[in-house]
């Protein structure tokens, strides 16, 4: 209760000097892709390749964060598993980079590499129809989102709740990181899938598909932001809240949580999916290591470093983090460790409304 | 997902306004036909063989208020659990109206099908303010694409402001309602429950932690549903009762122990033994 | 193929001995010293029934890497007592160091003949155990030639086990006999062993190729099944022992775990980091006993568990005073502060004692295992933690069930006001508590240095495993960890030798998703109203 | 005795207690009355320190205890009857009775009273029963109890009828009276139930909106038109 | 600039952690050696460390910073196959070089790339025929365990069709794979203990990182020696060997290109070169750290770089491509390595070592001079179509 009255302390301050930063923040993610295209590699303005794909794989994960803030911090979810989720969209749009290779791959075969060099000789069902990128993004959102079905209705039927969901959901992608590891299971195991060569007949280095991947994402990204205010304002909102908040209470005013539940999830869950089918082409790699227990959690360190129960925090949080553990990893390799760790520990004892919270309270005061 | 028997011209009915005895009443799906709205058959519940109701059965008619009183521990409240849906019956048959057998609904089901009920502990939404409470108490659709389109109507809207200033919440309406003092939530329940605007109201102890006068207030609020509305009351302050009082059962054991008036039950012995003292 | 070899043994040495005669004056130490590195198994295995002194000696040379192959490459040189070397053909001293000399080396094949070649000076050893793992490592060496040495023995002994061993050593030499009694009875000997490599020593005589004998073939598919009939039920007991051998690892993982996310709900991600620094103080404990008291190094492990103990406890205090107490009421938020502190920990031992693994012996009380039979063994550090689980979970239920810190413990935890105006000092009641569930977790980490990696990220290796034991026997439920972990432990060994490990555990935790569905709360859930 | 003055408390921005004052006397049983949300639980939790007091003191025994942590207090002899009951709702009956007694080592903090079990038979027939499990009154039972197993030497209940059935609140009101005759004991009693609290009150005092506007002797309360004050 | 930036892409955390952090200060020792000769083209050689936290998607990202922002001359970097799987598309994109230091399996030569690991011809096959020889006990059983990802799957089935074409049946073999940091080998050792009865039986593991501690310790619990069940390694070196009680371990064995053991004066020199240099770091154990393979694979990698740049006059990535064609360098394993003058392989000898109780290996069998890898092996069906020199991917 203590929290959740905190919680909501926290998002009834007004964020309104926010959305002007938030709107600098949006122009200059759109004109990156531009200053990237249109302007001299040697100029002071131009955004190099590497920093466009390191934004790009930022914002993707601001959208896995605010995806999972929509469960966790409106809902009360916990989910420690949402990297599962990401990496299935992932592995969803991995399948057709992998099949656009054609016969560019070592092997100069039918079939991506790691199926000949286990001997297989024909295509898995599964991989039918990857070779078309419509079909493969239709995997990438709707994989995520029959997983997230089938268990949300599994967990929320018997009213698996608190600790008990993130530690399900642990297993899950704990189980499906084991599964995607073995190398029979189809999907390049522990290599997972790499070297992809182009994308739709453009090639994956070119800028032109830098650029428009990136600029997919910010439109990904400003898609989720607009439809999470839209959610969260409206009444279905509020009975998330109150799911969070009390759930057996609203279950005696009429309302039924299992679909409200299963509903903000999946939608969660193929948010996510979507996510992972953008990072991929920009990081140009998707393998198991994605569903490991320790990357979800981390996701769910992002929301609240940002700031849980509002839909900046999480973005806010997402690109801290990751920004910060790009530079410390390169200033302080040795240390970064102590740093991220330090960071996590003073943001939940000082910061309890998170990165979002400070902002605010810095404006009271002003 | 969708509403089992609501309608919604009857469901815009105010409690009270000035069109009697319609609406809720005579709401469709809910078959009536014999007079009794709520039934209990043989019900008994055990918790590790503790025997919580044993073979208790009641009924109450339409637009009664039925007072229930009993030792603590008799099983009030469980009754209520299995009214509404909290706690399942070992054995025995609960039905609303002739029809609904209430074993086979979920909570969220027996509540839309017109049950509402009041915590002995007063639990409200402590991260939302008075008002949403009362919002998200409001009748109407449950399904979640209607929560998608909702919007609040300008009927809703006064609905909310008159049930504000009937539970005397006016002034505390944008506060979180996590910050009310005891009583306040007690208010705030009572509220929802009206919001609601349910057939059948279960309240366990309305009044607990209320002033005298707060007490008379309730009282006379009931007063007013009663006929249009069912009620179950739960309560311990016999001054309440006789002030509302109808008809008074008395349950011990889990199971009725006396039934009638108040003054016929008062003068019972085994209802003074044990339960009011001497 | 095992009908060849004695032909194929015999074959080589007689081309040996041929070879031999020709260099007349050869000394053994020469000839081994000469012999092709692919030979000197052989020659040492012929040695085996006439070993004699200069033979012996050569042997010994061998043994103890005193022969050393010349700068040159061309003599091989050996070095004296006093550490001179000279040369083994002509006796000649010669100049040199052996430090930077290569010595001739000994590989298996020679080891394992130098074994037997030790073994037959054994068999009439006083020592009743030494002659048991002669004779075992003569059966092993296969050598015909032993024979006659064998039946001798078997004549002269008078232990019944010894001789029983001697029978059955025998009993495989003579399955090579061409006499078919001789065959037969040494078929009807092996039925009753336990050892499974006897069936590949029986499968050739099932053929008519290489069996001409129908009844000895039939003798020998009936010992056939006999022996796989005794292998099956080894075969079983074995998965129950794996069984409850990852059972009680797991169950040391999460009893920590139960205490401080069961008992105090705090979401402890760096619980792992407990069992890992447990893990690296037996790793400190032992250097200290190597370097000041290595005639007791065997006893170090017991020194270490006081040890963890206390340093585990201390940290936990140390971190429940710093950083959890802020917490309490805040059970996510706590995840991600013992993620943080995780993630320190780890890095603070990395830059500590480096990122690689470090070495923790097992005691030689604890290497090794426990033989019943050639097929199982099971190991003694296992078998100690199996020991040692059973105490420690004893202690901890003593502690939680029986005194008044344990009932502080829970009342603290379900209202953290409530229990301070009974008049608990709740402060100093979450700060004992926390220390007690790391201290556990530290003495589980003792354990865990003995059958795993010990390095900075051991501790994550165990994380999920941990939490699902204690979720699935019910949060604050210890009866409910324990089975849980034993019930997992068990149906993992299960299903892994058909499934393989990953696929059976996936099994599990899609197993374990669905049984939640029936039990929500656990195994030993707790029910009633107490819940909302 | 207990000596409360000046004390302000705040939630957030609200003032909540204006400079209150309030005594208690040690063999007498001082009534605080109100309507619902003017403070009366709040000053009760700041003096068992649960929320720290912004200003004035607290004296228990000409002692200012204003700075201590609750189980500092618990262990100068005040007991806590709570509002809502607070009891340990998975630990049994019997454990919930034996965490009132955590303010005693020994033996001592071992063993229950049987003088509880006699106030309160219902306890003795389900101390194995776990305390979330009880019925509402049944927990109200428990929570008195609980505070008295401590021995106390100023009680504090806020509300204690609450939920309770007729015939033993009159036995509580017996309880408390007959604590009171020992002469041992301040009793502060927070109650809605007038009837109750006059038939008890040697003192009262009436709060409204966060300051006391009355007090004075318990006989006096029909006189001084305490039940009008307490009306709407 | 003044200096030649030189990358170092080594996992310092995360599971790798445990093998990768003695290459990265290798790479920081042999850059140091050769800045204190007076470095390369009059300039010192500065290294730029990062730590790609065993991550894969992360090696991509790291290696992008490192030839676009750090604009490093090259990089020295890499363990696991799948991480030089997941930087080579960058290395090939933006034209950078990679120096690879670790043992292979093959099927792969990238113009951007130097492999100075073994690839399988250079270690796996030679271990499997002395397995087979007399003099290695004669096996006739193979059980091939090893970790499940693409070197251990490739190097099997490489081993299957060589085994094959020795006239080994495929009931003879087992092949089974656990994953990464897999720790329980109870069941794996009871089934090799089964198979082993069937006939002399030879363990071939590829398994990678710490799950070699558990894996050796239950071998040695479950008391299967080494005389019985010889189990030989192609990625347990002497650092692996830090972490384990070897006593139990005697006899069974490794093949490398490089033991520690090796006696000759090279090695000494730079063993203690080392040890002094890490001494003067303040690194821990200074003067107990091991050296193994990929660490001498490291430092040759290193040294003969410098030559090349010294040699081409430039660091630009295609003069020095060229100049690195054909050059040597006396290498710790007593050896004169040669850069084969087409396919970007070294040429490298094989060594067989049996583990000591000093947790060292002796060797009992190497190659009288060094081979020239196979990296299309011949025992993968149209690897006899590839080209011998590398071709970039398009
Ligand atoms: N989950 C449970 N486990 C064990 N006993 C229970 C459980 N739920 C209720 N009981 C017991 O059942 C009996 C009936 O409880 P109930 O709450 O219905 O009483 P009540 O009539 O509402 O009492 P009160 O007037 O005190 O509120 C009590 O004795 C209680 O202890
Ligand atoms: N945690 C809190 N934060 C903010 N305001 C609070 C909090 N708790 C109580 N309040 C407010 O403080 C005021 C006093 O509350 P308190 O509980 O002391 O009232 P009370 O006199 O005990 O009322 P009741 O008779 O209903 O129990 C109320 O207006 C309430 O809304
Ligand atoms: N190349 C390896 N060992 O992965
Ligand atoms: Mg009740
Ligand atoms: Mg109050």
């Amino acid at each position: 209760m203590q929290t959740a009255l905190s919680l909501r302390l926290a998002t009834r301050l007004g964020p309104q000097p926010l959305k002007l930063a938030a709107a600098a923040a949006l122009a200059v993610l759109l004109a990156m892709p531009a200053l990237h295209l249109w302007t001299d590699p040697a100029s002071s303005l131009h955004v190099s390749a590497y920093t466009l794909t390191l934004v790009g794989k930022i914002l993707c994960y601001a959208i896995v964060a605010l995806a999972m803030d929509l469960v966790w911090g409106y809902t009360g979810l916990l989910s420690l598993g949402h990297g599962l989720f990401f990496a299935l969209g992932g592995y969803g749009m991995g399948m057709y980079l992998m099949r656009a290779i054609g016969h560019d791959g070592n092997y100069q075969s039918d079939l991506p590499d790691f199926m000949v060099f286990l001997d297989w000789k024909t295509l898995p069902w599964f991989w039918q129809g990857s070779e078309h990128l419509a079909w493969a993004l239709c995997l990438a959102v709707g994989v995520p989102g029959l997983l997230a079905l089938v268990f949300g209705w599994l967990a929320f039927r018997s009213r698996i709740k608190g600790v008990y969901f993130s530690i399900m959901t642990q297993a899950l992608t704990y189980a499906a990181m084991l599964l995607f590891f073995r190398n029979e299971t189809g999907f390049g195991g522990n290599n997972g899938f790499t070297d992809f060569k182009r994308i739709l007949g453009y090639g994956m280095a070119a800028p032109g598909t830098r650029a428009t991947l990136f600029l997919l994402t910010v439109l990904l990204l400003i898609a989720a932001l607009a439809a999470g205010f839209w959610l969260v304002n409206s009444k279905f909102g509020r009975i998330l809240t109150a799911i969070r908040d009390a759930e057996s209470r609203l279950m005696f005013c009429g309302y039924n949580p299992l679909y409200y539940k299963l509903f903000i999830w999946v939608a969660s869950a193929m948010l996510c999916g979507l996510a992972g089918a953008l990072y991929v082409p920009q990081v140009g790699i998707i393998n198991p290591g994605e569903m490991s227990p320790a990357n979800s959690i981390e996701i769910a360190i992002w929301v609240a470093v940002g700031g849980r129960g509002s839909l900046i925090g999480p973005v806010l949080g997402a690109g801290f983090i990751n920004a910060a553990k790009s530079w410390f990893t390169v200033a302080f390799p040795e240390y970064w460790l102590f740093f991220l760790g330090g960071l996590f520990i003073a943001t939940t004892l000082f910061l309890p409304r998170g990165l979002l919270g400070l902002l605010r309270r810095h404006k009271e005061k002003a | 997902m969708m509403p089992v028997t609501t309608s919604q011209a009857l469901q815009r009915e105010s409690w009270d306004g000035d069109t009697p005895a319609s609406g809720r009443l005579l709401q469709p799906g809910v078959d009536v036909t014999h007079g009794q709205i709520l039934y209990l058959d043989d019900i008994s519940v055990s918790f590790d063989g503790f025997r919580a109701l044993n073979r208790l059965s009641l009924s109450i008619a339409v637009g009664e208020l039925r007072c229930i009183i009993g030792p603590n521990g008799a099983g009030k409240t469980t009754m209520m659990d299995v009214i509404t849906g909290k706690t399942r019956a070992d054995s025995g048959s609960a039905f609303f109206g002739q029809t609904i057998n209430l074993a086979q609904h979920s909570e969220a089901e027996i509540a839309q099908l017109g049950i509402g009920r009041k915590f002995q502990k007063p639990t409200v939404f402590e991260a939302m303010t008075v008002q949403e409470n009362l919002e998200l108490a409001l009748a109407g659709p449950r399904s979640v694409w209607a929560s998608l389109r909702a919007r609040l109507s300008g009927q809703q809207r006064d609905r909310i402001d008159e049930l504000l200033t009937l539970i005397r919440l006016g002034e505390q309406r944008a506060r979180l309602a996590g910050l009310l003092s005891h009583g306040q939530k007690q208010w705030l329940e009572i509220g929802m429950l009206l919001a609601q605007e349910p057939q059948l109201l279960l309240l366990d102890e309305p009044v607990a932690g209320m002033t005298d006068a707060e007490t008379e207030k309730t009282a006379e609020l009931l007063l007013t549903l009663k006929g249009r509305h069912s009620l179950m009351v739960v309560e311990h302050d016999m001054d309440f009762i006789a002030s509302i009082a109808g008809k008074v059962t008395v349950l011990a054991e889990g199971a009725v122990l006396a039934e009638g008036s108040l003054q016929q039950v008062q003068a019972d012995e085994r209802v003074i033994e044990v339960y009011l003292g001497r | 193929m095992q009908l060849f070899k004695p032909l194929f043994l015999r074959l080589s040495l007689l081309l040996l001995m041929s070879l031999c005669s020709g260099l007349v004056a050869a000394s053994p130490l020469s000839e081994l010293a000469h012999a092709d590195p692919a030979d000197r198994a052989g020659l040492i295995t012929q040695w085996t029934v006439q070993a004699d002194g200069p033979r012996r000696q050569a042997v010994a040379a061998l043994e103890e890497g005193r022969l050393f192959t010349s700068a040159d490459g061309n003599h091989v040189l050996l070095q004296g007592a006093d550490g001179k070397l000279s040369d083994v053909d002509s006796g000649q001293p010669v100049a040199g160091d052996a430090a930077s000399l290569d010595a001739l080396p000994v590989n298996n094949s020679v080891r394992s003949a130098l074994e037997a070649f030790h073994a037959a000076g054994d068999l009439a050893d006083p020592d009743r155990s030494k002659r048991l793992s002669a004779i075992q490592a003569l059966q092993d060496s296969a050598n015909p030639g032993l024979l006659p040495l064998l039946l001798s023995r078997q004549q002269q002994e008078q232990d019944s086990q010894v001789r029983q061993a001697l029978h059955m050593a025998s009993a495989r030499l003579q399955l090579a006999s061409p006499d078919a009694a001789q065959r037969l009875s040494a078929i009807h000997t092996l039925a009753d062993s336990a050892d499974p490599a006897t069936l590949s020593l029986l499968a050739p005589l099932t053929v008519a190729a290489s069996e001409p004998e129908a009844s000895v073939r039939a003798a020998a598919s009936q010992a056939m099944a006999d022996i796989k009939a005794s292998q099956w039920r080894y075969n079983m007991l074995g998965y129950a022992f794996s069984g409850i051998s990852l059972g009680s690892v797991l169950l040391l993982a999460a009893l920590g775990l139960a205490i401080t996310y069961g008992l105090l709900g705090v979401i402890n991600m760096a619980h792992g980091e407990m069992l890992m620094i447990g893990a690296y103080a037996s790793y400190v404990v032992q250097n200290l006993f190597r370097s000041w008291w290595p005639g007791a190094f065997d006893a170090y492990l017991l020194a270490a568990l006081p040890v963890a103990f206390a340093v585990t406890f201390v940290i936990g205090m140390a971190l429940e005073r710093l950083i959890i107490r802020h917490l309490y009421g805040r059970p996510l938020e706590t995840l991600l502060a013992t993620w943080g502190i995780s993630l320190m920990l780890i890095q603070a031992v990395r830059m500590l004692f480096g990122a690689q693994n470090v070495e923790v012996a097992n005691p030689s009380w604890l290497s090794g295992g426990w033989e019943i039979t050639p097929a199982l063994t099971l190991p003694y550090n296992r078998l100690a933690i199996i020991a040692f689980v059973a105490g420690v979970l004893l202690l901890t239920w003593l502690l939680l069930n029986k005194t008044r810190l344990g009932l502080f413990v829970r009342a603290v935890t379900q209202n953290r006001r409530m229990a301070d105006s009974v008049g608990v000092p709740t402060g100093k009641v979450d700060m004992l508590a926390f220390g007690l569930g790391s201290g556990i977790a530290g003495l589980g980490g003792v354990a865990l240095s003995q059958i795993g990696n010990v390095g900075p990220e051991l501790g994550q290796g165990y994380i999920v495993d941990s939490f699902m034991v204690v979720v699935l026997g019910g949060v604050g439920q210890l009866a409910g960890t324990v089975t849980g972990a034993m019930g997992l432990g068990i149906v993992n060994k299960i299903l892994e030798p058909s499934l393989g490990a990953v696929l059976g555990k996936i099994l599990i935790l899609g197993f374990i998703i669905l049984f939640i569905q029936k039990r929500p709360q656990g195994l030993f859930a707790l029910k009633g109203r107490v819940l909302d | 005795m207990l000596d409360i003055q000046e004390l302000d408390q705040y939630y957030g921005g609200s003032h909540i207690l204006r400079r209150v004052s309030l005594q208690a006397e040690i063999g007498q049983v001082t009534c605080l009355l109100g309507r619902n949300g003017v403070g009366k639980s709040t000053l009760l939790r700041c003096l068992m320190g649960q929320l720290p007091a912004k200003s004035g003191s607290i004296r228990w025994q000409g002692e200012d205890i204003s700075r201590c942590a609750p189980h500092q207090r618990v262990a100068r002899g005040i007991a806590y009857v709570p509002q809502g009951r607070e009891i340990f709702g998975r630990l049994t009956v019997e454990e919930n009775l034996r965490m009132g007694l955590a303010r005693f080592g020994g033996k001592a903090g071992r063993e229950i009273p049987a003088s509880v079990y006699e106030m309160f038979p219902v306890l003795y027939d389900m101390r194995q029963r776990r305390g979330g499990d009880l019925s509402g009154g049944q927990q109200q039972q428990l929570a008195i109890g609980r505070a008295l197993v401590s021995q106390p030497s100023l009680l504090v209940l806020d509300e204690p009828t609450e939920g309770i059935q007729p015939s033993i609140i009159k036995q509580i009101g017996e309880v408390i009276r007959n604590l009171a005759a020992r002469r041992d004991m301040a009793i502060l009693l927070v109650e809605q139930y007038y009837d109750f609290a006059e038939a008890l009150a040697d003192r009262y005092l009436v709060m409204s909106r966060g300051e006391v506007i009355r007090s004075g002797q318990g006989s006096q309360m029909a006189s001084d038109g305490v039940r009008e004050l307490l009306a709407i | 600039a003044d200096t030649i930036k030189v990358g170092v892409l080594h996992s310092l955390s995360g599971t790798m952690a445990i093998s990768e952090t003695s290459l990265k200060d290798m790479a920081l020792f042999a850059i140091d050696q050769i800045n204190a000769k007076g470095g390369v083209l009059g300039k010192k050689l500065e290294p730029v460390v990062v730590d790609p936290a065993s991550n894969w998607p992360l090696f991509a990202e790291k290696a992008r910073q490192l030839l676009s922002k750090d604009k490093v001359a090259v990089t020295f970097g890499c363990w696991t196959s799948v991480s030089r799987k997941s930087v080579l598309p960058v290395y090939e994109e933006l034209n950078g070089l990679l120096f690879y230091p670790v043992q292979y399996e093959g099927e792969e030569m990238s113009p951007n790339v130097f492999y100075t690991g073994a690839a399988p011809n250079q270690q796996a096959i030679p271990a499997v025929e002395y397995l087979m020889s007399k003099e290695g006990g004669a096996a006739k059983r193979f059980f091939l365990l090893g970790t499940d990802y693409v070197y251990p799957r490739t190097t099997n089935k490489i081993l299957r069709a060589f085994l094959h074409s020795k006239g080994v049946k495929d009931e003879n073999i087992q092949e089974m794979y656990t994953p990464f940091g897999h720790s329980d080998y109870q069941t794996i050792v009871g089934n090799i203990k089964k198979f082993a009865a069937g006939g002399k039986t030879a363990v071939i593991s590829t398994i990678n990182g710490d799950s070699n501690v558990p894996f050796y310790k239950e071998l040695g619990n479950q008391g299967l020696k080494a005389t019985d069940v010889p189990v030989v390694a192609f990625s347990v070196g002497e650092e692996e060997l830090k972490g384990i009680d070897t006593k139990p371990l005697v006899g069974h064995l490794a093949a490398w290109n490089y033991f520690m053991s090796v006696k000759n004066p090279v090695n000494s020199k730079w063993i203690a070169d080392y040890r002094a240099w890490a001494k003067k770091k303040g690194l821990a154990n200074a003067d107990k750290l091991v050296t193994n393979d990929p660490m001498e694979a490291t430092y040759v990698g290193i040294n003969m770089w410098a030559e090349a740049v010294k040699k081409a006059g430039t660091t630009d990535v295609a003069a020095v491509t060229k100049a690195m064609a054909g050059i040597k360098f006396a290498a710790p394993s007593g050896f004169t390595l040669e850069m084969d003058p087409k396919n970007h392989h070294l040429h490298k000898p094989v060594m067989i070592g049996e583990i000591q109780p000093n947790g060292q290996f002796s060797v009992v069998w190497k190659t009288k001079t060094p081979i020239r890898a196979q990296p299309w092996s011949p025992f993968i069906p149209g690897n006899d179509k590839k080209p011998d020199t590398p071709v970039k991917s398009k």
